[in-house]
Order: C-alpha cells, then structure tokens, then sequence
C-alpha cells in the first residue's frame, strides 16, 4: 500500500499540496457558514461556522480518517464536499483522469457525471435505503439513473454488486425491512459501488452497528478498497475503527482540523491537546495499560459564537495566554505531521500506541 | 464529553477471524428476525399494512360496510325494486311495510295487502294491511325497464312484487319506494366524494410535495395560499360558492361543480399534511442517496417521495371522505347544493326537513341514517388505515 | 412576544385584504343584484315593480357600477369601521352583524368549552385505561356523534324537544321572557334554550378531541419522566394532573385554531334550524338576497376571527409549553 | 238568520247609544290610553278620533281590551306579515269581494258626469299616528314629492297615467280634492284607491297615496337642502319606528339584526265600533322572527300563535289537528283565492320559433291540460282539500263563470293523444314525440323551490306530460334567477304561484300578455307595457286582447267593466293561457280558543290584503 506522504508545506496560502498526479482529491479553505435569520424581514444576524477554512489532499488509493465529536463539522463536510451543500468559499479539485477539476464551477450536467466517480455511505443504513423499494431497485437507481444498465442487465450487474458485498442474489427482490443493520449497510455500500466510483465518502458507516457487526463492515471496506482499488475518507467519532483503516487520519475541533497526521504516527505521538483528549479516552489494542482519562472541561462552544485565539483554549488543560488571543498556524511538525497548537513544540503529550 | 464513546474490544485477528465473507452470523440473525416477526421474503409495505389493517376488527368492519356500500351504489339499479320515476300515488307515505318471510310454514317471503284510506279528522293517510291477502315476494322479477351501470338496458331486478307494494322503508308523498330511492341517492353521494376527494387530492399532492421539496418561494406562496383559502370558513364559504353556480346549468355540471367547490377547500389539509411528510423525508438519507448518485428532482418525487406519501395519501382520502359526504348533504340541505331531479341523500333529506316528516313520516329520516352509517364506517376504516400506515411501527 | 403579537397581527392586513378582495368577488359571482332578488320577493309575495323603478334602485345603491369600484366603496371605509350599508337591512352592516355576533360567539364558545370538558376527561381516562370496555365505548359513542349531520340532529331536536319534551326548543329565550330585563328568570330560561345547540354543535368536535387527547395521552404516560415521577413516589393523581396532562393537552391547544372555523360553520346551520339569532341565518339570507356588502362583510369577519383564533391557540400554547418561545 | 240577528242587536245598539249621548261619553277607549288621558298626556279620545269615525261591524261581537297577538314572520323580507293586518287605505275592498267598494279614509267619493274628474272627500280630523291633522296636503305631497319625482319614483303607477299624461290635483280643502284626467280613469277607484290607496311605501312593493307631509317634509332634499334621497327612503319605510302612521298599531320595536318585531296601539286610530269603542282592542302585535317556516310552524303547532295563515303548511295540517285541543286551539281551512295552487305557463312569445308556433296552438295547451291527473295531485300534494279546476277565477269573483270551471280540466289521456296527433306531434319509436318537421321535441318545465308539496305536484305534471309523449324535464333554481329568467322570456315553461283570482283585472298578469311578468308571452307583454317600444309585437289574438283591456281602463261604469272583463276570461279560458290544475286550496288557519272576531271561512286574496278587509283592528281576546 502506498502511502503519499511527501507533503510540502505552503504557510501563506494554508494549504497542503500533493506532488505528482497521485493526489485524487485537494480540498482547499473549504469554510461553509450557516446564516442564522432573524426577525421579521428575515435579517441574518449570525452564522454558524460549521466549517472554517478546512484544506487537506486526498492521494489515490489512500483512507483518509477524520475524527472528531459529534457536532464539530464532519458531515457538513462530507455534505459540501458532495455539493449537497454549496459551500461559503473554498474549492475542492477533483482528478479526473489527470486533469483537476474544481467541483464547485460545474453545471449540473458535469456534475452528474463527476458523481459517477465519487460516492457516499452513510452513516445509518436503515434510513438511507428507501423502505418501499426493493434491493434490486436500490443498488439499481444509479444505474438507471445514469443509464448504465436496465431490465436484464440491470439484474446481472446488481446481481455481481451483491455478490461483491457478500449478499446472495436471492435478497434481490427483498425489502430493506427483511435485513440486518449490517446486511443493509452491504446493501448501501452495493449501491455506493455501483457506478465504479474512485473514492467514498463514508459518513460514520459503522458506528450505527453492533459493535461485532462493525468489524465485519471495516474489513468488508478494507477488502473491496484493495480489490478496486478506491479511495475513502472515512469519518467517524470513533478513533479505533479510524485507526484500523485509515492511512492518515485528521482531527477536527469546531469545523477546523486542528491535526492530521499518519495513522501510526497521529496514535503514538499526537501534537494537540484535544487529540491527546480523544485519544486518552480510547481504549485501544492495549486494555490493561493503565492509561489516565483526560477529562474535559466546559462544554463545546456554541460553533455561531468560537472562541477567540485557539477555538480550544476553553477547554484545553495546557492553555496559556497566547491560546485566548492569537489563532494557532496550521504547521508541520513532523513530515507530513501537520497541527495547529502554540505549543505543539513544547509539549510532550500521551498517546496510545508504543 | 465524548458521547457515544463505544469499547470497541476486538483486536484486528479477532476482526480477522469473525470475518467471513458470507457472513453467516448476518443471515442467520436475519432470519431469525424473519421468522419471530413472520416478514415473508418479499414483504412490501401494502402487505405489511394489510396484515395490521387486519387485526383492527372494526376498522375491518367498516371497511366492509363501505365496500358493500359500493356495490350496493353500483348495482342500484338492479338491486332497488323500483326506478327513480316510478310514482305509486296511491301508497303516498306508506310506513315501511312489515316482510314475513313464512307462509304455512313454508319459505315464502311476502308482504300483506294494504287497504289505504285517510283519517276523518287528520286527513292522514292511513294503510290497514289485510292479512288475508299475501302478496308473494319475488326474485329476479320483470320491472320498470333501466340501464345497468348507464349502459346495460336490463328490466330485471332483484325483487319486487306482482301487485299492490313492496316498500322496505316506506313511501315519499309521491308514493315513490325510499328504498330505491336512498339506493340511487347513494350513487351520487358517495361518487361526489370519491370524486371531490381525487380532485383535492391531486390538488393538494402537487402543490403540497411540490411545497415540501423545493421550498423556498415555491413554500411561501403555497403556504401563504393554504392560509388563505384556510381562513374562510368552509360552510359560509361553500354557501358563497355554491349559491354563486348559474342554475341553468344541467345537473351534471353542478354536480361535478359542487364537488369542485368542495375539493378547492379539501385539498388544503392534504397539501399540508404531505409538506410535512416531505420535509421530513426530504431530510432522510435515502433521499440524500438518490440526489448524490445523481438523480433529478423528478426522479425523487415521482420515484421517492411520492410512493413513500402513498400510504399516507390513501389514509388521508378515506378520512377525507366522510367530510365530503357530510358537505354535500349539509349544503343540499340548505339548498344550495343538489337540486331534484338529481337525487342525492342530502337532496332526499332536504326534502324531508319539515316538522310533519318527523312527527308523521320519520322513514323520510333515513337517508340521514345512511349519510351516518357511511361516515361511521370510512371514519372505522380510515382509523384502522391510518394505524397500519406507518411502516416503521411493526 | 409582545412584538411577536405585533407582527402577527400586522401580517394579517395583507392576508384581510387579500380575502376581503376574494370574497366579494364570490359574492358578487352570482347572475342578478340585489334589485333582481327584492323585485323576485315582492313578486313571490304577490306584488310586482316595474321596470324603471328596478333601474332606479340599481342606480341609488350603485349596483350600476363597476364592480371594482363596489368594491372601492366598501373597503375604504374598513379603517374607520364602516363596513359598507346593508341594503336589505336598510342600516350599516356593523349594526346587524353586532346584534348576531355576540350570539355566534357565545354559542361557538360555550360549544368549545363543552368539547374541551367532555374530552379531555374522557381522553385521559381512555389513555389510562386502553382497550377497556370504556375505552371503546367512549371511542364509538365518539365516532357516532361524528356521523350523524348536526343539521339532523338539530331537527330531530327541534321537533322531539318541543312537542315531545315540551321545551321550546327553537330560539334563545321563551317569547315571555324576550322582552324582560335581565333577571335570575330569564338567565335560567337562557340555560334552558342554550344546551341543547352548544350540545349539538359540540359532539361532531368532541370525537377528534378524544381522540388527540388520548393519542397525545398515551404518548405522555409512557415518557420517562412520568416513570421518574412515579418512582419518586408521587401520588398517581399528582403525576397525571400535573405532569402528564399538562404535557398531554399540547396537541389539543393546536388545534384549537381549527375547531373554530368548524363551530362557526356549525353555528350557521344549528341556528339556521333552531331559529336561533346567530349571524348564520343572516348570512344565508344576505347570500340569497345579494345583500354583498352585509354578505362580505360577514364572511369577512368570520375569516378574520379564525386568523384571531390562531393567533390565540399559538399564544396559548407557548404558555402553556415554555419550549415554545416565539421571537 | 245568525247574521240578521247580528245586525238587529247593532241597530238597538246604536239607537241606544244614540239616546244615551247625554248620559254618557260618546266614545270609550282602551284603559291605557284613558290613563294617559287623564293626565293629560294625550288629548281626550273624542278629540282624538275624526268627526265620524269608520264603525266596523263586527264579524261575531263587540270585545273586549287588552292582550298581545303572537305572530309569526321570516324576517324583513316578509313586511307582508305585518302590513296585512293593518292594511288601511282611501278606498276600501269589501269583505264580500262581490259587494261594492267601501269608504275608508275618504267618507265619500264621486265621478263628474264625463268620469275624466273624481272627487275625494276624507274623513274631518283624521290624525296621524303623533297626533297632527291628516288632510289633502299628505296627498299632494305624496303625488308631488314621491310620486312623481323620479328620483324616488321613476315612473308614476300606470293607473294615475291616462295616455301618457299623470293626473292632476286640485286641492278645494283640507279635506276635498279632485283628481281630474284627459279620459275615463277605469282604474282609480279599484286600483288607485282600494289596492294601492294605503300610506307610501308598503315595504318593497312602493305604493301609496299619501304619506306624512309634516314629518318627511324635513328629509326630502326639494326642502331640505341637507337632506338626500337616501336618507329619505330610510325615513320613509315601514320599520322606520319613527314615522307616524293611520293604522291600528304602529311599528315601536324593530331595527338591524332584531329577532322581533313589536307594533303598539295607535291613540289616535280613526276606526270605533259599534258601541263607541275604539279601536283596536288588541294593545300589541309582536312577531317573532323565524329563521325557519318548518319552525314557524311548529311553533304554531304548540300553541305559540295567536293568529295567522300566513306560512302555514297545509301539509303540517295532521300535525295541527292533533296537536290543537292539547294547545287550545282551532284549525280553520280558509280557501285560498288561487285558481291552482301552481299554474303552468307556456311561454307563447319564446324565441324558438318551432316551439313558438306549437305553443301558440291552442290544441296543444289544451292537451297538456287534458293530460294532468288532477286528482291524483289533489291527493298527494294537497290532502284532497283542494279543488281539481282549469284556471279560472275563483266563485267569489264578480267574473266567475261556471260554465269554464272545468274546462279542459279533466283527465283524458286519450284526448290529449288524439289532439297532439291532430297537430302534427307524432310518436317516434321511443315513444315520445317529434315536432312536426320530425326533429327532437323537448320541453323544459321550471320552476322554483317552494315547499314540498309544490314540488311533489311538479314532478308529477312532468311525469304526466311525458306519458302523453311530451318528453318533459323539469329544473329548479332560486327565486331570484328565476324570476329575472322568466321575466326575460327565457324560460319554455314556466310555473308560479298565482293569486289575483277575484279581480284578476286589478293587475291583469295572467289574463293576457299585460307586462314581462305574463310568462304566458313575456315578450309580449313588455310590448304592451312599453306601449311598443320594447319586446316584440304580438299576434292578432292577443292583440284583440290587449285592447280589450284598454277598453276596460277607460270605462269608469262598473257593469261595463264586468262584461269587458268576462269577455276577456273567456278568451283566456278557452285558450288554455294558463294550465291550472288544484285551485281553491285551503290556508291553514290557527286560531287560538280565546281569539274572537275570526270568521269560520274567508276567502283569502293578496289583493284584497287578507285577512285586512276582516278590519284585524276589532279581533280581540275572550279573556
């Protein structure tokens, strides 16, 4: 598996760049602001900053994992990604055969067709199937959508789909209602991969499961991921299943990413105090270490009104006065260890692989 | 406050060891799931909804009633011994006749012959049967001629008799059978609601589905003209309506008018309830799904989000339905609606409100008992509906 | 909430406006005028009016003009109060529909009140006791009051009461007691005549209410906090009187708005076959008779009172829910 | 002999009242006023009444004072509910309608020898209703200020128009005027003075001769510069409880949106009876308002009216009866002056002009006539009280003639048949008729709601015409549509309820095409009214008609009148104008067992204001 990790750092512009046509996906200042309205002439007097200036590249072939709490941003930049949202400002650039293409100027015809290249799992697989349709209408709608197949081939090709998920075809009549939470997340991964898309987006795909199912659906993504070579950006709150499939893995605090790192290195010898947070409450691999719980203080801000300075210097156990004024720079630690902490040099934080 | 934190305590060759692509453990759950909720293979959700439908014994009940309703409207002329014009002015306001069904012990359904007069002082009809002359019912007698559905010429009907009367529920003044009468009078009542409801209907699904899913201005001038229309009255403003239709019109076109009048009101609640329905599913994943794979907005309503309104829709209109009936003989009632020759159960009641019909003749009372029984039995069976609709409440 | 009533209420001016318009335009849909329908009454009593004398008329109630205009002339006097003339009257419109109004209300009113007392016991008590034989009682007598036309039940009322009961069952007061300054007799006689249509009008809403109160009812008794309550040791009473049927009766305030609309409509009927002063018979009247602007003028006002009464039943659910704040 | 012995108990009483005058004061007056007179609130009642006051004999006896007679209406449209009970006039109809005219407000009256000129003379010290002279200027004012301002007025009554010139008045005194025109005014006496001789407006109807001078003076615009017609006409109605009146009782309780309507005794009525008594006995009338005839009735039916006819259902009639002795009271079946209680006009003047010419043939009326069952319709519409007739006047009438009673008036398919095949209608293979060039024929009969006995009756006529092979249908609309349709000659066949049967010539509307309102031929008739300007000319037999009647408008000789007026019934009978089928039906009359002065039978007629020439001013309570 080859990992890009040669990452140049631009500080001006904020951005990471990939080298070689390697790079599939360059996300750059995304930032999507929900205005709040008020009043009676509908005035905006706010807006949630649900994503800020958010940049990170995709390499083919790689998982990139983003992890964070609920609320801090990730669906929304799942959702913009998509263009299911427009975004505030920002652009993403997709590689289409070498040539990259910002998704944000397409009309609505190119982007029907970029969609065929980039799809999405989510997160709970009972109310993104259509409860009134049958398994072979669900995995089939992209294809008649896109008119790839119909009638008998549409049959036969979602036919393979489901052997590919690890369904037999004689679920292709049933309803979503006849199935597991597990069988249908195979149904909704059948559905991402019909179209042979390059990369998945996969919005928390497992952590509406049982935990013995989860590992099932992981290791059914690892496995297609190394047979079709795809692409995912794999989100969840949940920083063991991240680590066990992502390459790279990023962090998020209030719609920023305030790290992001490989996996291996992010886990052993992270850079920011709100990772070392997640992280400390994590029991992974090794249950008998006795690691201390680094409990946070406050609540999370509310994301229409961040904090000046560092957004986490409300809660972080080591902040000091430049946290409360000055924004943190997005900088590289470590090759391709990129955080935003003042004091990402100074401390010396726990993490949880040796 | 890391919510939802899971222990996640598998190591990797554990995860390796319990993945199996077949996945037995899945299947075998799932069929569990199967034969403890007996899902059959391919359950749809009509099937899912019948079997709940089922086990709600009145609604059951009244879904039997309005369905015998039906039949009864559709093969009214045949079943109604008699034909709208047919006029026994010797038998005006005979009381519902007294049918015995046994003659010397014998299986012979007859009524007795009546000797008719009028009471000296109250100049009231007055009916002595005669015990000594049976008239025998008959089955399948030759009657007044008719067209079966308006198109069969046919002479037969179900039963009637040779001579003299048979009258189930009695005579009007012109000596016409009330039991034929409510018998045609039903074809229209329950037609104007079937029909008022499919025109509130497709009303108020394309504006209400159309006002849920692209929001926005489309929203606002919808809404804003639900508010409107919501802010009349519906009798007064029915009575404006309909006491505005030229009355030389034939009695079709008012009938099909009024039932427009009447569905421009209806459609409202409809349109509402299916934005609702839609806003909600707008926001569900699967939705979310078919727009990212790339699908039009009228793949999503015509492929999703209408067939997910179906149940919902069809709920709707079966409550709806008892309203329609009940505008339709309220507003005959106060003459605006029908008007004779059409004969409706609000234009046969409109007829019968006078003081003397209930002090003298109360049978003329019983279409009213008919508009009763079939609200009661839509609003049974609607219930029933709207309970079983929903696929997730197993 | 005080600006949110402000802006309420001034959001309805365009909505008046837009239904006033509408509805003159209904009323003025049908063939003929006012004229034609006097010339048609004093024909069907037996008189007649010639030809000039009906162009004449036409002209001196400016039935001549344009519609628009008509319409000009009627709304302009809206902000000073004046709601046009009723010609069949003879007097301002504000004059008749003030000496009815007061009756539709009370009637609505009492007829509300009597909904709301009949089903809310009667919901909670089938919440708490579901599938029983109450329970199913309660819900068909329910569906059974929906079904049957309240014009029939007027009528069956109207005659059984009179003749049978011997209660006047027709209008609001004995004739003796018309005339007779208020006294603890006439208010006893006013009882005597007021039940039975608040009892009519009421029992077609009463069905739907139940049925809320129980949904909404049942819903409540199995949230956590009433467990939580109950396991705190509270008195039974204490937990469904002032935890669950306060919460429960939410659904019942939001509809509220929609009941009102249906009890005017009722009370246009239920007083048109009881003869009972309410601004129905009036309007039916002023419809058949082309009398617009008392007709608009009527249809108008009820529109604006359900625009009232939502606004109310949206106050009166914010206060009695505190999650619901209006900005 | 009951009637004689009546009127000789009236002569001793007037004799002996007569030789009492010393004795006794000339005139009593009801307890109530005689208080307000002593303290000197109202002038004494022999000031109040005119110099000779109207006696009126009384139907049973003398009464007694007091009590309030329970009416009941259906609101303001219905001002007849009142008007009718003090219907009170110039001139007046008698209670026999055969008998001459009576004197009423004016004592006597007469034609200058050439009939152009007739002279009224009023009653000396007639008072209004607030105590101020009634004389001749209440009449000019009427005649100058209403009538013939066309901004209250268009168009002066036709009877007061002799060939296009009004009448002209010449006031001698406060109590003689003349009334002077180019020809012999036919009308005057009968239409003028006796049917539209009462106080200006009579609800919506607007007719009158007089009107108060003193009190409307100040609300006419002509002198009142700040006065406008608008604010006259509301100062001038019946309800208007201010205006003073000549009648019985005066409107004191009534206004917008009211449910009653209450009328108090008038101190100053011109009327006494025999015994010096004045009028009336009864303090007040109150009616209350019904939304509802159906409760109306019933609240007739559980004793809760005193008396009245008026919109009683004959078909509630089982429902009186039995409900009479338990509420103490009477049932009386007062005939009705209708021909037939609902008439069938087929329109001869319809634009189409195939059924035009079928229409006008009089073979064909007749046999739609012949082909009615009226029995049948007696029986199920009208109880059997009716009486199954052609439409003709009623026996009371100065114009009956027995002979017409039946004409064309029995049941006789058979007949019918063999006239419809004689002109040319002939049976297709259906069954039912084509007109003579072969194509559909189809009629429509319409008509409008009126109760259900009218429509029961309907339905069975259409029945009736379609067994004959007339395809017939009927349709119902509101009054107001259809009156403006019929009106209009749009309508083929057209029904009606329709009095006028004892003086038909009065308003001849159905005698012959007189004015839009003759549905016979409303095109016609506007012709005539419009004297050829509008409408379109009709053919010769009508034509013979109308002038026919011009003849009668310009004879002022009563027994010339009669045999211009019977010649052109005959027409109309023979011709089958209008079809009748059951004439004579019978109002239901409730009287309470306490009610007096109520004769056993009276024939009731719009014209003849019923039950106002029973003078309702000496009905009373037996107390």
């Amino acid at each position: 598996m080859c990992v890009a990790c040669c990452i140049i750092d631009d500080h001006e512009k904020g951005e990471t760049r990939m080298t070689g046509d390697n790079t599939i996906l360059e996300v750059k200042n995304l930032t999507k602001h929900f205005p709040i309205y008020r009043g009676f002439l509908r005035r905006i007097v706010g807006n949630v900053q649900a994503l800020n200036d958010v940049s990170f590249s995709v390499a083919k072939n790689e998982t990139l994992g983003i992890v964070g709490e609920s609320g801090c941003g990730k669906t929304t930049l799942i959702r913009v990604m998509m263009r299911a949202y427009e975004p505030t400002s920002g652009e993403m650039l997709f590689n289409q055969n070498g040539e990259m293409i910002n998704i944000y100027s397409l009309n609505k015809r190119e982007l029907k067709e970029l969609r065929r290249h980039m799809q999405i799992i989510f997160q709970d697989p009972l109310s993104s199937l259509n409860p009134r349709k049958t398994v072979l209408e669900i995995i089939g709608e992209p294809l008649l959508i896109h008119g790839v197949a119909r009638g008998q081939e549409l049959k036969s090709r979602v036919s393979e789909l489901l052997d590919m998920v690890g369904l037999s075809v004689k679920h292709l009549e049933r309803y979503p209602n006849a199935f597991s939470g597990g069988q249908r997340q195979r149904i909704a991964i059948a559905r991402a991969l019909a179209l042979q898309p390059q990369i998945v987006l996969c919005d928390e795909p497992v952590s509406a499961l049982d935990v013995s199912i989860q590992a099932q659906i992981v290791n059914l993504l690892q496995d297609l991921q190394k047979e079709l070579g795809l692409t995912y950006l794999f989100i969840s709150h949940d920083l063991s299943v991240v680590e066990h499939i992502s390459n790279r893995v990023a962090v998020m605090y209030l719609g920023s990413f305030v790290e992001l790192a490989p996996s291996a290195e992010l886990y052993r010898n992270p850079k920011h105090p709100y990772t070392e947070a997640l992280l400390s409450a994590t029991p992974i691999i090794d249950p008998d270490a006795r690691r201390k719980r680094i409990i946070l203080p406050g609540e999370l801000p509310d994301p229409s009104n961040p904090p000046s300075g560092c957004k986490f210097h409300t809660r972080c156990n080591y902040a000091e006065e430049v946290c409360r004024t000055t924004v943190p720079a997005w900088e590289e630690v470590s090759p391709g260890h990129w955080t935003s902490c003042h004091l990402a040099k100074t401390l010396s934080l726990r993490g949880v692989l040796k | 406050m890391m919510s939802g934190m899971k222990h996640y305590k598998e190591t990797a060759d554990y995860i390796n060891k319990m993945y199996n692509r077949q996945s037995q453990l899945d299947e075998s759950l799932a069929d569990q799931m199967r034969e403890s909720e007996k899902i059959a293979d391919a359950t749809s959700q009509w099937r899912l909804m019948w079997r709940k439908f089922k086990r709600n014994r009145i609604a059951v009940v009244g879904g039997i009633v309005v369905l015998l309703f039906y039949l009864v409207a559709l093969f009214g002329d045949f079943i109604a011994p008699y034909t709208l014009e047919q006029r026994m002015t010797r038998y005006s306001y005979l009381p519902p006749q007294r049918v015995y069904f046994f003659a010397g012990g014998r299986f012979q359904p007859h009524v007795y012959a009546l000797e008719t007069g009028r009471d000296p002082i109250t100049l009231q009809r007055t009916y002595v049967p005669n015990p000594d002359k049976r008239i025998p019912i008959r089955f399948f007698v030759e009657g007044a001629p008719y067209k079966l559905f308006g198109l069969i010429p046919a002479r037969r009907h179900l039963f009637g008799v040779e001579e003299g009367i048979i009258s189930l529920f009695g005579t009007d003044g012109q000596g016409r059978d009330m039991f034929s009468r409510i018998i045609k009078g039903s074809q229209i009542s329950l037609t104007i609601g079937l029909v008022g409801v499919a025109l509130s209907l497709l009303i108020g699904a394309v504006l209400g589905v159309a006002s849920g899913y692209y929001g926005g201005w489309v929203d606002n001038v919808v809404q804003r003209l639900i508010e409107i229309v919501r802010s009349f009255p519906p009798i007064p403003l029915w009575m404006a309506l309909t006491a505005a239709l030229p009355q030389h019109w034939s009695p079709l076109l008012i009938y099909f008018t009024i039932t427009v009048i009447l569905s421009l009101i209806g459609w409202t609640w409809l349109a509402r309830q299916l934005r609702g329905k839609v806003l909600a599913l707008r926001e569900e994943d699967f939705i979310m799904a078919a727009r990212l794979a790339g699908a039009s907005d009228r793949w999503i309503i015509f492929k999703h989000l209408i067939p997910a309104t179906f149940s919902h829709i069809i709920v709707i209109s079966t409550l709806s339905m008892p309203s329609m009936i009940l505008a339709e003989s309220s507003l005959s009632f106060l003459g605006l609606g029908l008007r004779p020759p059409l004969t409706s159960w609000g234009v046969l009641l409109q007829q019968a409100q006078n003081t003397q019909v209930l002090l003298l003749y109360p049978w003329l009372m019983l279409p009213g008992v008919f508009v009763a029984l079939s609200i009661l039995a839509f609003n049974f069976m609607g219930d029933g509906l709207r309970d079983a609709a929903d696929p997730y409440t197993v | 909430m005080l600006s949110y009533i402000v802006k309420r209420v001034l959001g309805m001016i365009p909505a008046i406006l837009i239904i006033s318009f509408i509805t003159f335009v209904v009323i003025q849909l049908p063939p003929g005028d006012f004229v034609t329908s006097v010339q048609a009454q004093v024909a069907a009593s037996g008189g007649g009016m010639d030809a000039a004398t009906v162009e004449a008329l036409r002209a001196r109630y400016g039935l001549d003009q344009p519609m628009i205009v008509q319409y000009w002339r009627w709304i302009r006097g809206f902000p000073k109060g004046d709601f046009g003339f009723s010609l069949e009257w003879n007097a301002p419109v504000w004059d008749v529909i003030a000496e009815r109004m007061g009756w539709t209300l009370l009637l609505s009113g009492l007829a509300l009140v009597f909904m709301w007392v009949v089903s809310i016991p009667i919901g909670i008590y089938s919440a708490r006791n579901q599938y029983s034989l109450g329970d199913n009682l309660f819900s068909f007598l329910g569906f059974l009051g929906l079904s049957i036309p309240d014009f029939m039940l007027a009528l069956i009322w109207l005659v059984f009461g009179t003749l049978v009961l011997g209660i006047p069952a027709y209008g609001l007061f004995s004739p003796e007691m018309v005339d007779a300054p208020w006294s603890m007799a006439k208010f006893l006689d006013l009882l005597k005549h007021l039940w039975a249509p608040v009892v009519i009008m009421g029992v077609i809403g009463t069905a739907e209410l139940i049925r809320i109160m129980r949904g909404s009812m049942l819903e409540v008794l199995n949230q956590q906090y009433i467990t939580t309550a109950r396991a705190k040791g509270l008195p039974e009473r204490t937990v469904i009187n002032k935890y669950a049927v306060r919460m429960a009766i939410n659904p019942l305030i939001s509809v509220l708005g929609m009941q009102v609309p249906k009890m005017i409509s009722s009370s246009i009927i239920v007083g048109l076959v009881l003869s009972i002063p309410t601004i129905g018979p009036v309007f039916l009247r002023s419809l058949i008779s082309q009398d617009m602007y008392l007709a608009g003028s009527i249809l108008l006002f009820t529109s604006v009172l359900l625009l009232i009464s939502n606004l109310l039943a949206d106050l009166a659910l914010a206060w009695v829910d505190p999650r619901i704040r209006y900005e | 002999m009951r009637k004689k012995a009546l009127l000789l108990l009236l002569v001793v009483v007037i004799v002996m009242s007569g030789i009492g005058i010393n004795a006794a004061p000339k005139y009593k007056e009801a307890p109530e006023l005689a208080k307000l007179a002593r303290a000197g609130q109202l002038p004494p009642v022999e000031e109040r009444l005119p110099k000779e006051p109207l006696v009126v004999e009384p139907v049973e006896s003398i009464g007694k004072y007091g009590g309030t007679w329970r009416r009941a209406f259906t609101g303001i449209n219905d001002f007849h509910a009142f008007g009718r009970q003090v219907y009170d006039t110039i001139l007046r109809w008698p209670r026999d309608p055969k008998d001459p005219i009576k004197p009423g407000l004016a004592k006597e009256w007469y034609w200058s020898d050439d009939g152009k000129v007739l002279t009224l003379r009023l009653r000396e010290g007639l008072k209004w209703s607030d105590g101020h002279p009634f004389t001749t200027a209440d009449i000019t004012f009427w005649w100058y200020d209403i009538e013939l301002d066309t901004n209250i007025t268009p168009a002066p009554h036709p009877e007061w128009v002799i060939d296009g010139k009004p009448m002209e008045l010449e006031v001698v005194d406060d109590y003689t005027i003349k009334l002077k025109f180019p020809k012999p005014n036919g009308l005057a006496e009968t239409v003028g003075l006796a049917f539209h001789g009462n106080q200006w407006p009579l609800g919506f109807e607007r007719f009158g001769f007089f009107a108060p001078r003193h009190y409307l003076e100040q609300y006419h615009p002509r002198y009142n510069p700040k006065a406008t017609y608008e604010l006259f006409e509301e100062k001038a109605i019946d309800y208007n409880t201010e205006r003073p009146v000549m009648t019985a009782w005066k409107i004191t309780e009534w206004g917008p949106g009211a449910t009653r309507l209450v009328a108090k005794r008038n101190p100053y009525y011109w009327k006494v009876d025999p015994a010096g008594n004045q009028l009336p006995y009864i303090d007040e009338i109150v009616l209350t308002l019904f939304e509802e005839v159906e409760a109306l009735n019933l609240r007739a039916i559980e004793g809760g009216i005193d008396f009245q006819f008026r919109r009683m259902s004959l078909s509630n009639y089982p429902s009186f009866m039995m409900n009479k002795d338990r509420y103490g009271y009477e049932v009386l079946l007062w005939p009705d002056a209708v021909p037939s209680k609902l008439c069938y006009y087929f329109n001869q003047s319809i634009e189409d002009k195939g059924l035009r010419e079928i229409f006008q043939n009089p073979k064909f009326r007749q046999a739609m006539s012949l082909a009615i069952n009226r029995d049948e319709i007696n029986e199920v519409s009208y109880l059997g009280l009716g009486t199954p007739r052609a439409f003709v006047v009623v026996p009371d009438s100065p114009y009956y003639d027995p002979n017409q009673e039946q004409l064309y008036a029995q049941y006789n398919p058979e007949l019918a048949n063999k006239l419809l095949d004689e002109i040319g209608l002939k049976r297709g293979r259906d069954g039912y008729r084509t007109r003579p060039d072969g194509s559909r024929l189809e009629i429509i009969v319409e008509g409008m709601e009126w109760d259900r006995a009218t429509t029961d009756e309907m339905e069975l006529v259409v029945a009736a015409w379609n067994e004959v092979g007339v395809r017939t249908s009927m349709r119902t609309s509101s009054r107001e549509l259809y009156w403006t349709r019929a009106c209009g000659n749009e309508i083929q066949v057209s029904t009606w309820v329709e009095s006028r049967a004892i003086d038909p010539m009065v308003d001849p509307i159905w005698v012959f095409p007189y004015d839009e309102r003759s549905w016979m031929a409303p095109a016609f008739g506007n012709w005539y009214a419009s004297g050829g300007k509008f409408g379109e000319e009709p053919p010769k037999y009508i034509k013979e008609m109308m002038d026919l009647y011009d003849r009668y408008k310009t004879t002022v000789d009563r027994d010339e009148q009669i045999k211009i007026a019977k010649e052109l019934l005959r027409r109309n009978a023979e011709g089958c104008f209008v079809i009748g089928t059951v004439g004579l039906v019978p109002n239901v009359v409730v009287v309470k067992n306490d009610f007096r002065n109520v004769p056993e039978t009276f024939t009731t007629d719009w014209i003849y204001m019923a039950p106002g020439t029973l003078d309702p001013c000496h009905f009373y309570f037996d107390r």
